[in-house]
């Protein structure tokens, strides 16, 4: 299988890595990928816009004295010195609800992304490492998760819960988008099973999960954090839509839930574009850099693209 | 790779005209609605068409007038007609089908028919047809079953008169009957079992009402008119859309857009923004050119689970209704398109039956100190240490108001009722359950605070008391009195009410009156805001709607369910044509 | 010997880093005769798979710096991928080190080398019998066409692509590491193959890269020793083998007591340090800072000179 | 192959019995009682209220023991059978779905393949060619990255409500019965353009993104080397490349479907387009549980399907599943 879920891996996000078995656990390839990663455009432009949004949530909130769903100002203002980016219907302050949405976007990614990432790992290297009948079990079950659409589990759980928050919202969303993590990080223990170092530690009698710890997973440590760059970005996407449905988070503010209200109260036609464009870019430009960073990532982890 | 791309034109055109079948594959083609189908090639001419949305909210899906939640709005009143309608503006019955009716005595209801009234198929219709209709209220599934508790028997006196004679006379119910029973053709449901009239869908409806099935799919109900519609000589109206396109409910941005693009002629959906877009010289227009621009349809109440502390005590009750800022509401939440309700909750068509003097003196207004106060001295003070009051027990209260999610002029709303009552020190937490939670919830009486309008405008308040005090309170209450108070003396009131002739104004005073004194003194529920009977209509193509303006006809230019018969099939034959510019 | 086949003179070829320039190859000058199978032996990272690579195509991040390259008096465009093409396959052809890999996953072997055939221009139809013929002289059936890569032994994907590389009897062959790869056994049976192949005359000279000396001492009528990007010694395989003159040729040798088991590649116990740094390579003889030998004059870069006929060496002891 | 094909049909079933299973529980175990929850919109008197109640309750079969139900349940769903919706009372659960599947079809069907198509040969051609690369990748990423329904939106408001080049909602025009006029099918097509095109855009990018890596990958492995060096034309090395990258991209298209589906969800609710998704939303906000499940039901089973679909493609492209030998790291 491993050929295929290789692919897998890379074709699930367009800005997934082929993993190069090559192992980056000495100093000197560290030191080496930090002095590609300094040197890489993509890699330091994604990061550097995603650390800004990330500031931008956690010192925003703070310079405005209000919540986010307090009516402030007068109502539909437009972006002004005051209300930087205008306000609601009720006269919410826009850029308030935006700094608060920024924060749960990045806590689902987190917490969701962190998630999945975390399950991903423990089957794919378990399946991996142990094969045979636990690997076929884990392997159906990865299976059986991956072909239900997420979102169709998620409404019905959404739907179930009378009063949801950010924080339950990004657990469901962790405990149904780890499977394609699972079976690519099945193929590479697979692959790193059988290298002499992992015998060798088998040799001097290392538990298992030793094994994993110590030897495997270091090997695929660039990976790992690739993987869950992606995650993470996956889980803010899947947010957006549950909150866009109306499935969100009913207490708090979210980015989706902007955009679910701009929609409600009739932004478009009343042309309140201040309303509906930031939430929607913020997510976009988080998604969009993230995995841009990917890519650069991905070139310094890998010499073979590197572009000279 | 080249010839792959047309493969995949080839395609996605294949799956094109799956689409274009499937949509139609729900319609009847075009031509064959009840063979009236003169639309060429199926469309509709635009100055013959009427296009109204914010009354269907789901794909139509059945035309069974008994069961009035579901059937496809227009149903009843443009296809199935009423004996009377009610004019909610001048609370006066208009008579309809029936020419007129009169109790000859205490207890025996005398009814004549039009003459000359015919289905659209051609038979006429007479007094069995009533019969016939009220008959069917035997069957337990029907709503109105329970009629039958208290009529005694109905009668087909001659061809046009039906006598009805009560066991046990109730004026307000009945008159509510006149005009809420449509009348069901006596030769096409006979010998139908309970099943199918109490749940068929009734496919193909035929009705004696001034508009016929044509077609409908999932985002649209579209009527044709009946050019053999007795009302043309019998009441000499005659509605001027020769199609009425009923477009589903689909997202607030749509409705709006649409309305603004002249492609809706009147909306009854609530439509965020559209005060300030009614001077945006959008050809939008409303029944009141100023605030609160719409007629008032029903109350928001504010209903407390009494059966709990501390909304069990009528002081805190009464320091909650003084805490509430409702005309934040209006102008924050509406933009000014509701209105603050009277204390007495009672609609403005009731004005008659409140008692101002009582109200000026037991009303409640927005007070916070006065709201303070009232609680201090009921013993409410604040021992935890926290900014919030505790009981007299030094009870924690912590409430929480809840309105159904998605529901979001009622969420931005009890956001403000929350701060409001937080501000006097009552700790009240908003959430958002989903509907069908919450309305478990308030049957069940598992709630603390929640909003509720159920009750519509109607020929009498009784509804509303009905709606306040109704007992005995059964584990679940699914209809009325959700906040579970149990006031004897109140409830005996309600009833005596319900035997009050509703001509007799002034006995039907009295008791109001009392009613009013124990809703103001005990506060079982806190009337909010009226809403509005939201109606936007665009003046491009259809002229003539009803306003406000002395000129206009005066008529609540409504299509939803149940308001056809309280004037909304007025709105229709008052229409004109636009002239072209 | 007879007429010389490929002339290389002062090549330079350069890897671009992002630290700087590698001077892997670095002013290399040596002569192949025709029929002349050349081993080029070294430590790994000497340059001598940059030589071979360069002399059929430079990778991405190769530069050419100067120097010229003839093959049978036409002078090799390898600076320029485009005009190189027509020389490739035809004229110059290599083995890679990667055969295991060399074939397209996804393509019946036959199909590959169909689609090759024509886009070079030479009618499938018409090399099927010889196609056939050099299969079997590699003991290959014919149905391997008709296999996909992944259904070909280790040894069987070796022989197809030495089979497909020589197929349009290329002047020059490069030979890159062919049998590092493959168990002792097949390791002879490849070298020679690659001898027959000679002999046969698919292809005229050959330079066949490697760290083990032994093959080479098998197969090879001269050897050139490389170190740190320039050559060390070039001598017919005998007198390098007995009487090397280069004091790395002489460890490189001595270091296996008898030739033939061991392998040059790891480094040279006897000697302390390491092989200088080609980013910036020291000025004078590379070998200076770990040569028993060294004296002042190694400041001064040695010429590659020819010391008696067809023995060339770089040291200023030498000569 | 067969153990191959056993394999990932077995995987199916116990996906498609696992999820029936959970989709049997959701009216079931949801709070709050549908039957109420539909009566609760009449209001009725009380004894009427009780009367009903009873009556659909029965009619819902919610009155009998859970096993019953739940084997009821099979034994209808094999018949097709899914029940009836309580919103829409009394249609059957699957002819309201019905109703909506074309539109939906239409729509995904399309965008799918074409953004597949299109984006990987885009992508494909982009790589390893400077300017296009530089200017193809960071569109790419800002369209993978947008949320479906925020393109939807921007699109629905500059080209429907400001520009009003297309209409805002609908399948198709609210002045037209369906008929094999063309004034009909072109009202369908202006109609279905603008949910089609952002989900197209969302696709394309992604694809697109994807098979330039992939490419940039095929192009540094050794078969392209060997055949550079054997002096192949890069044509025939890109071909190969672009032939094996495409399969990752196609495994990939298997494990992107969910995705997709849920992506059409949404843009059929921002531009109301009378699909699944709207129907899904419909059914959500007036929570009729028969009906979620119906269409929870439809779209894993097409989901399946679909997945399936691309299996058996896969094998078709792929020798080596063909061969018997896939993988073996």
């Amino acid at each position: 299988m491993t050929v295929s879920d290789q692919e897998d891996l890379v074709a699930v996000a367009p800005a997934a890595p082929v993993v190069t078995a090559a192992p980056v656990t000495s100093m000197r390839a560290g030191r080496e990928a930090l002095y590609f990663a300094r040197r890489n455009r993509k890699l330091v432009a994604g990061l550097t816009v995603v650390l800004l949004f990330l500031v931008v949530a956690i010192v925003g909130p703070l310079l405005t004295d209000h919540g986010p769903n307090e009516y402030v100002g007068p109502p539909a203002q437009r972006p002004s010195s005051q209300y930087w980016f205008g306000t609601t219907m009720f006269g919410q302050d826009v850029f308030a609800q935006f700094t608060h949405g920024l924060r749960s976007t990045f806590l689902v990614g987190l917490l969701g992304g962190g998630l999945a990432a975390f399950i991903g790992m423990l089957i794919g290297f378990t399946a991996g490492y142990r094969g045979g009948v636990v690997d076929e079990v884990l392997n159906m079950i990865t299976n059986v998760v991956l072909v239900i659409p997420t979102l169709a589990v998620l409404l019905v759980i959404a739907t179930y819960l009378r009063v949801r928050g950010v924080i339950p919202e990004a657990v469901f969303i962790g405990l149904f988008s780890w499977p394609w993590v699972a079976r690519a990080i099945r193929a590479q223990t697979f692959s790193l099973r059988s290298r002499d170092f992992v015998d060798l530690a088998r040799l001097s009698g290392a538990s298992g999960r030793k094994i994993i710890l110590r030897e495997i997973a270091p090997n695929m440590s660039s990976y790992l954090f690739m993987t869950f760059i992606l995650l993470f970005g996956g889980a803010v996407l899947i947010a957006a839509t549950l909150d866009f449905i109306g499935l969100g988070p009913t207490e708090g503010i979210s980015l989706g839930l902007m955009m679910n209200n701009a929609v409600l109260w009739s932004a478009l036609p009343l042309g309140m574009w201040w309303w509906f464009v930031p939430p929607g870019l913020g997510i976009t430009v988080i998604v969009g850099s993230l995995y841009i960073m990917n890519v650069g990532l991905d070139e310094v982890f890998n010499p073979k693209l590197r572009e000279m | 790779m080249r010839n792959k791309l047309r493969l995949l034109i080839v395609l996605s055109v294949v799956s094109l005209l799956a689409a274009c079948t499937g949509g139609g594959s729900d319609t009847p083609s075009t031509g064959q609605g009840q063979g009236t189908g003169a639309a060429p090639a199926g469309t509709y001419p635009r100055n013959e068409t009427l296009y109204i949305s914010g009354t269907q909210w789901g794909p139509p899906n059945s035309w069974n007038p008994i069961t009035d939640w579901q059937y496809a709005t227009g149903t009843e009143g443009l296809v199935y007609e009423n004996l009377f309608l009610f004019d909610p503006l001048k609370n006066e019955y208009k008579p309809w089908l029936a020419e007129s009716g009169d109790w000859t005595s205490k207890n025996v209801y005398e009814l004549k028919l039009r003459p000359g009234l015919t289905w659209s198929d051609g038979k006429p219709l007479t007094s069995a047809d009533v019969v016939f209709t009220f008959e069917l209220g035997k069957f337990e599934t029907v709503p109105y079953h329970n009629l039958w508790s208290w009529l005694d028997k109905a009668e087909a006196v001659d061809a046009q008169t039906v006598r009805f004679t009560f066991s046990e006379p109730l004026y307000q119910q009945w008159g509510n009957h006149l005009y809420n029973r449509p009348i069901i053709p006596k030769h096409l449901w006979e010998g139908r079992d309970e099943k199918t009239v109490a749940t068929g869908a009734n496919e193909k409806p035929v009705g004696s009402g001034p508009y016929l099935y044509q077609t409908h799919s999932q985002d649209r109900m579209v009527w044709v008119k009946n050019d053999k519609w007795w009302g043309k000589t019998a009441l000499n109206l005659d509605p001027k859309p020769k199609y009425i396109v009923d477009i589903v409910n689909s997202n607030n941005n749509a409705a709006l857009g649409l309305v603004l693009q002249g492609g809706i002629d009147l909306s009854n959906n609530f439509l965020p923004g559209i005060a300030t877009l009614v001077k945006g010289g959008y050809q939008v227009q409303t029944y009141f050119p100023e605030p609160p621009y719409m007629l008032s349809a029903n109350t928001a109440w504010l209903v407390m689970n009494t059966a709990k502390k501390p909304m069990s005590d009528p002081a805190f009750r009464k320091a909650l209704a003084y805490s509430i800022d409702v005309n934040k509401i209006v102008n924050g939440v509406y933009g000014q398109i509701v209105r603050p309700a009277n204390p007495t909750g009672l609609l403005p068509n009731w004005d008659q039956f409140i008692d101002k003097s009582q109200v000026n003196q037991l009303g409640f207004k927005y007070d916070p100190a006065q709201a303070k106060k009232l609680l201090a001295d009921a013993g409410y003070k604040n021992t935890g240490g926290d900014s919030f009051l505790e009981g007299p027990g030094g009870a924690k209260i912590e409430l929480n108001l809840i309105v159904p999610n998605g529901w979001t002029d009622w969420m931005e709303s009890i956001r403000v009722i929350g701060e409001s009552a937080r501000a006097v020190g009552i700790k009240v937490n908003t959430q958002f359950p989903e509907y069908q939670a919450l309305v478990d919830a308030r049957n069940k009486g598992d709630f603390d605070l929640l909003i509720n309008n159920e009750k519509q405008v109607s020929n009498s308040p009784w509804e509303y008391y009905d709606y306040m005090f109704r007992l005995p309170v059964q584990d679940t209450q699914s209809v009325a009195n959700f906040g579970r108070y149990e006031n004897n003396k109140a409830w005996d009131l309600v009833q005596q009410l319900d035997k009050t002739p509703v001509d007799d104004v002034a006995a039907m005073k009295k008791v109001t009156s009392q009613l009013q004194k124990i809703q103001l003194t005990d506060m079982p529920v806190i009337p909010l805001w009226y809403n509005g009977a939201w109606a936007q209509a665009n003046t491009s193509v259809w002229t003539g709607w009803p306003s406000a303006k002395d000129g206009d006809s005066h008529y609540a230019p409504v299509t939803w369910r149940n308001w056809l018969e309280l004037g909304g099939i007025l709105t229709l034959t008052e229409l004109k044509l636009a002239e072209a510019k | 010997m007879s007429a010389v086949s490929l002339r290389v003179e002062n090549l330079r070829v350069w890897y671009r880093t992002l630290r700087g320039d590698v001077q892997a190859l670095d002013d290399v000058t040596f002569a192949v005769a025709d029929g002349e199978i050349m081993g080029l032996a070294g430590e790994s990272g000497c340059g001598k798979s940059t030589l071979g690579k360069s002399l059929i195509r430079l990778d991405g991040r190769m530069r050419y710096v100067d120097g010229t390259v003839e093959l049978d008096g036409k002078e090799l465009p390898i600076w320029d991928t485009g005009k190189m093409n027509g020389f490739r396959f035809r004229e110059v052809s290599i083995i890679p080190q990667y055969a295991m890999s060399a074939m397209n996953p996804t393509r019946k072997i036959g199909k590959l080398v169909e689609d090759l055939l024509e886009s070079r221009g030479v009618g499938f139809a018409g090399m099927r019998a010889e196609l056939d013929r050099r299969l079997e002289l590699v003991e290959l059936s014919h149905d391997v066409l008709d296999r996909y890569p992944i259904e070909l032994s280790g040894g069987m994907k070796q022989r197809m692509v030495m089979v497909l590389s020589t197929l349009l009897n290329p002047s020059l062959l490069i030979a890159d590491e062919v049998t590092s790869a493959l168990d002792v056994s097949t390791q002879k049976a490849v070298a020679e193959t690659l001898v027959g192949f000679r002999d046969r005359g698919f292809v005229k000279s050959m330079i066949v890269i490697t760290h083990d000396v032994s093959l080479v001492y098998q197969i090879a009528d001269s050897i050139m020793v490389m170190y740190a990007g320039k050559l060390a010694e070039k001598a017919p395989t005998d007198v390098l083998v007995d009487a090397p003159r280069h004091p790395y040729t002489q460890l490189l040798i001595s270091s296996l007591p008898e030739v033939g088991v061991k392998y040059a590649d790891k480094r040279l116990t006897g000697i302390p340090g390491t092989p200088p740094s080609l980013l910036r390579p020291p000025v004078g003889c590379r070998f200076r800072d770990r040569c028993p030998l060294a004296f002042e004059k190694c400041l001064e870069e040695p010429p590659f000179v020819e010391i008696e006929p067809d023995h060339f060496v770089a040291c200023w002891k030498a000569s | 192959m067969r153990r191959y094909f056993g394999r990932k049909l077995l995987i199916y079933a116990v996906t498609f019995f696992v999820a029936v299973t959970v989709d049997w529980m959701i009216p079931r175990f949801m709070p709050g009682d549908p039957i109420q929850t539909m009566l609760s919109r009449a209001s009725l008197r009380p004894e009427a209220n009780q009367a009903l109640q009873a009556y659909y309750t029965n009619v819902f079969g919610l009155d009998l023991p859970v096993w019953r139900q739940y084997l009821n349940f099979w034994t209808a769903l094999l018949h097709g059978d899914l029940g009836v919706s309580i919103w829409l009372f009394p249609q059957p659960v699957t002819k309201v779905i019905m109703r909506a599947i074309p539109y939906t079809l239409a729509l995904l069907v399309p965008a799918i393949l074409l953004s597949w198509f299109a984006g990987n040969k885009f992508g494909a051609y982009a790589a390893r060619r400077k300017w296009l690369d530089n200017t193809v990748l960071p569109v790419g990423y800002v369209l993978t990255a947008t949320p479906y329904m925020w393109l939807g939106i921007l699109l629905a408001w500059l080209l429907a409500t400001v520009a009003g080049i297309f209409p805002i909602a609908g399948g198709y025009s609210f002045a037209l019965e369906p008929a094999w006029s063309w004034a009909f099918i072109g009202s369908l097509l202006r109609h279905w353009f603008l949910p089609f095109a952002s989900l197209f855009l969302v696709g394309f990018g992604g694809w697109a993104i994807g098979m330039r890596n992939m490419i940039i990958y095929e192009l540094e492995a050794d078969y392209a080397h060997y055949l550079e060096s054997l002096g192949a034309p890069r044509r025939l090395v890109r071909r190969y490349a672009f032939r094996n990258a495409l399969l990752p991209q196609l495994t990939g298209l298997a494990l992107q479907l969910g995705v997709i589906v849920a992506g059409a969800l949404v843009t059929e609710i921002v531009f109301s387009y009378p699909g699944l998704g709207y129907l899904v939303l419909q059914a959500i906000n007036n929570q009729d549980f028969f009906l979620i499940q119906g269409a929870f039901l439809f779209i894993i089973v097409g989901v399946l399907l679909a997945n399936f679909l691309v299996d058996v493609v896969y094998v078709m492209v792929d020798p080596r599943t063909r061969t018997g030998m896939r993988g073996g790291s």
